[in-house]
């Protein structure tokens, strides 16, 4: 079948080296597109590239060839000097000389080696970079799935949009329509981990929910504006029994925190009795930070 | 040319070269590699088979740490065909290699059950594998 | 979304696949890669003009040296950016994270790290000064260099490591290697010749020209090295912390 | 016949890690599989004469990025939607 060189044979035989390089590429590309999970794109990143770099190294590979460092007796120096009195070397000054066009070939291309020994460090330090912003993204909107990040910045826009046309509507109706319609809007208060973060929200969301509020002012008229802590507080809670799927993904972390360190002290005791020894156990079980041992 | 020490890659092309008739020393680390080929086979074996995480790290961590000293001390010794300057440094080199897979293998490996440990996971019993829905995890 | 991803993923494939077949044959000796002046230039010539073997560290640092000395500028960059976005930005009250266990150092993995690492800054400084003569330089040298201060942060905990290397010294080491790198190009455009000539340095230093740019480029190494410990160590650190510098991993 | 077997070998098993590196849901799992997909391009590149490159990405490809990706991932979720 490969005997009659069709591209089928030079493709997987001869340059399987180039056709590798592309279905790295390939896949590479694939998972920046179309994965979702940020952490999932940036490997997809790092797959491009180091595909590139095996593109790279491919080319300047020679047939029996020898790494680029110079062989002992091309480089009469240091450690490398070959005693004199070898009958080899005796033709040789002493010193490195011009390697002449046949012993070029001997060596591989020392070129494309030092164009990706510098990008590979260059893209260690991009990717923590990268990572350096997935951590701020996920403080920002609890989640690093590009869908649900999305999603989260369209409301807010679409929230925060209205609120700049209209802004003398009277903040009574505001704080009660929020309260009444909580599974549209709260994600972001109640999920964010950041500090400042839910102080700013809350204050868009009541200049945003003044415009929606025509049709539900049913109980607008006892609210004053200092019912507006426990409204918010309404609609917190209100977040975390909605059923979306994005929003109990995103409270997740601050939900399932503490049930955590209770489960597990009580769960120990029981079962390590003999495989540990009890002050250890004390010890691993307590909920302080970790000191270091000197 | 008997003074090349730090480069081995000739070195090891040309022992590749005449192996042919490999001298006794040779034939000895060819046997010692295909012994750790074997134990290496074991551990992947162990690594799929094993039905828990202690009993597959149990086969990762010794298999894996004696397949790879007895390959790489029968590459050392594959090495040194003619017994020159630069065949005992490298041979020597490996054997440090050796000596730091053997303090770090079963490190790493004991550091990986204590996390497993901490994290509250159970060893299996001869309860689970009664159980027909322990066998899927 | 994922479907529609193909079409361009496909598109980059048929055409990349089309000029693979234009490719050279694989190692082979009249490549384009391989009859080039350039790199023809640089195995022939770069015994004579450095008396390094290695002549990938050669081309690194001197040849190219320009190119390595902004690279490592990027890493620097890329730490005091990591810095600039992570600092001060974590939860102050220190939830618990997803799989966090709260734990003891462990003997064992401690004490084989105390036996492990002074080994390992040994070999880095090995591999940074050697290599003229064996693959390594600056940027592998710095790596491992990082990566042992990284492993007491791993079997210890940060704090430890930043006893050991505070981390105000991350961004004064990182600025002093490019400093350094930068310094010898400056001095070498003083003592007369081009930026980052390092055979003028001969005139000050009672050494040949070729034994010059030698030491000059192990000075070169050295400022990558310090450059790349630093920023490796800080990423760690700001990464596994959110910029906290307070229980890491 | 220009390339080895070892060559065409870990040719393939990088296509494999690679796959399997963006298909695992779990994040730290790929993380793994992505220090195991370097490693494997640092013997294929040794292996093609580039000593430099192979000694950069064993250090920074295997050890490295693999540990900065899991200090990021242990702030971040574990679980990836895809």
């Amino acid at each position: 079948m490969f005997e009659d060189g069709t591209i089928i044979n030079e493709l997987l035989i001869e340059r399987l080296n180039y056709l590798i390089y592309v279905v790295l590429l390939l896949i590479g590309l694939h998972a920046m597109i179309a994965k979702k999970n940020l952490i999932k794109k940036l490997i997809g990143m790092s797959i491009f590239q180091t595909a590139i770099i095996l593109f790279y190294v491919s080319i300047g590979v020679k047939e029996g060839s020898t790494i680029p460092v110079y062989l002992p007796e091309h480089d009469l120096h240091g450690s490398h000097s070959v005693p004199s009195d070898t009958n080899e070397t005796s033709h040789f000054e002493h010193g490195p000389f011009i390697v002449d066009s046949s012993l070029v070939r001997g060596y591989a291309n020392p070129l494309p080696h030092v164009l990706m020994l510098t990008a590979i460090v260059v893209g260690v330090a991009t990717l923590g970079l990268a990572l350096a912003l997935c951590l701020r993204i996920y403080q920002g909107y609890g989640t690093i799935e590009e869908d649900e990040v999305l999603a989260k910045i369209e409301r807010q826009e679409m929230l925060s949009k209205p609120s700049i046309v209209v802004k003398s509507v009277d903040s009574s109706k505001t704080t009660n329509s929020k309260a009444e319609k909580p599974p549209s809007k709260p994600k972001v208060s109640s999920s964010s981990p950041s500090t400042k973060r839910p102080q700013a929200i809350p204050k868009t969301k009541a200049k945003a929910a003044s415009t929606s509020a025509k049709a539900k002012t049913s109980r607008a008229k006892s609210v004053s504006p200092k019912a507006k802590p426990a409204a918010s507080k309404s609609t917190t809670t209100g977040s975390k029994k909605s059923p979306a799927k994005s929003k109990t993904a995103a409270s997740k972390p601050t939900t399932k925190a503490k049930p955590k360190p209770k489960v597990k002290s009580k769960a120990k005791p029981a079962v390590r009795t003999k495989s540990s020894s009890p002050a250890k156990k004390a010890t691993a079980s307590k909920p302080k930070p970790r000191t270091p041992k000197k | 040319m008997s003074l090349d020490q730090t480069m081995f890659i000739p070195v090891l092309a040309e022992s590749l070269q005449t192996t042919s008739s490999p001298t006794p020393l040779q034939f000895f680390g060819i046997l010692l590699g295909l012994l750790g080929l074997f134990f290496f086979v074991g551990t992947a074996v162990g690594m799929i088979r094993f039905p828990d995480f202690y009993t597959r790290m149990h086969a990762a961590g010794k298999g894996d740490t004696l397949s790879t000293m007895l390959m790489l001390s029968g590459f050392g010794l594959v090495s040194m065909e003619d017994l020159s300057m630069g065949s005992w440094l490298l041979f020597f080199k490996i054997m440090g290699v050796v000596l730091f897979i053997f303090i770090t293998c079963p490190t790493s490996s004991h550091a990986l059950m204590r996390a497993a440990f901490e994290d509250d996971e159970m060893p299996m019993t001869e309860k689970d594998l009664k159980k027909p829905s322990a066998k899927k995890k | 979304m994922k479907l529609l991803s193909f079409i361009p993923v496909l598109v980059v494939g048929v055409l990349l696949l089309y000029a693979a077949k234009d490719f050279p044959e694989w190692g082979s000796l009249d490549a384009p890669a391989s009859k080039s002046p350039v790199s023809s230039h640089f195995i022939a010539n770069t015994g004579v003009d450095t008396e390094v073997p290695n002549m990938v560290t050669a081309v690194l640092a001197d040849y190219r040296g320009f190119d390595t000395m902004f690279e490592t500028v990027v890493v620097f960059i890329a730490g005091m950016a990591v810095l600039a976005i992570l600092k001060n930005s974590g939860r102050k009250k220190l939830v618990k994270r997803e799989f966090e266990v709260d734990a003891e150092p462990d003997l064992i993995v401690t004490n084989t790290v105390r036996l492990l690492v002074p080994v390992i800054q040994i070999f880095a400084f090995y591999v940074l000064a050697h290599g003229h003569v064996s693959p390594g330089g600056g940027f592998q040298g710095g790596v491992l260099m990082g990566a042992s201060f990284i492993l007491v942060a791993l079997s210890w905990d940060l704090e430890t490591a930043l006893i050991r290397f505070p981390f105000n010294w991350t961004t004064i080491l990182g600025g002093l290697g490019v400093f350094l790198y930068a310094g010898i190009g400056l001095l070498s455009m003083f003592l007369g010749g081009e930026f980052l000539d390092y055979s003028e340095l001969a005139n000050i230093f009672t050494v040949s020209r070729e034994m010059a740019r030698y030491h000059a480029m192990l000075g070169v190494e050295i400022g990558v090295g310090l450059t790349v410990t630093a920023i490796m160590f800080s990423l760690y650190a700001n990464l596994s912390t959110e910029g906290r510098h307070q229980r890491g991993l | 016949m220009g390339l080895a077997l070892f060559n065409t070998f870990i040719l393939l098993l990088l296509v494999v890690a690679a796959l399997l590196a963006l298909r695992v849901k779990d994040l730290l799992t790929a993380s793994v599989v992505f220090a195991v997909y370097s490693f494997l391009m640092c013997l294929l590149w040794a292996e093609m004469g580039a000593v430099d490159v192979a000694f950069t990405e064993a250090t920074v490809g295997a050890g490295i990025s693999t540990v900065v990706l899991i200090a990021t991932i242990f702030n971040l979720k574990r679980k990836s939607s895809d």
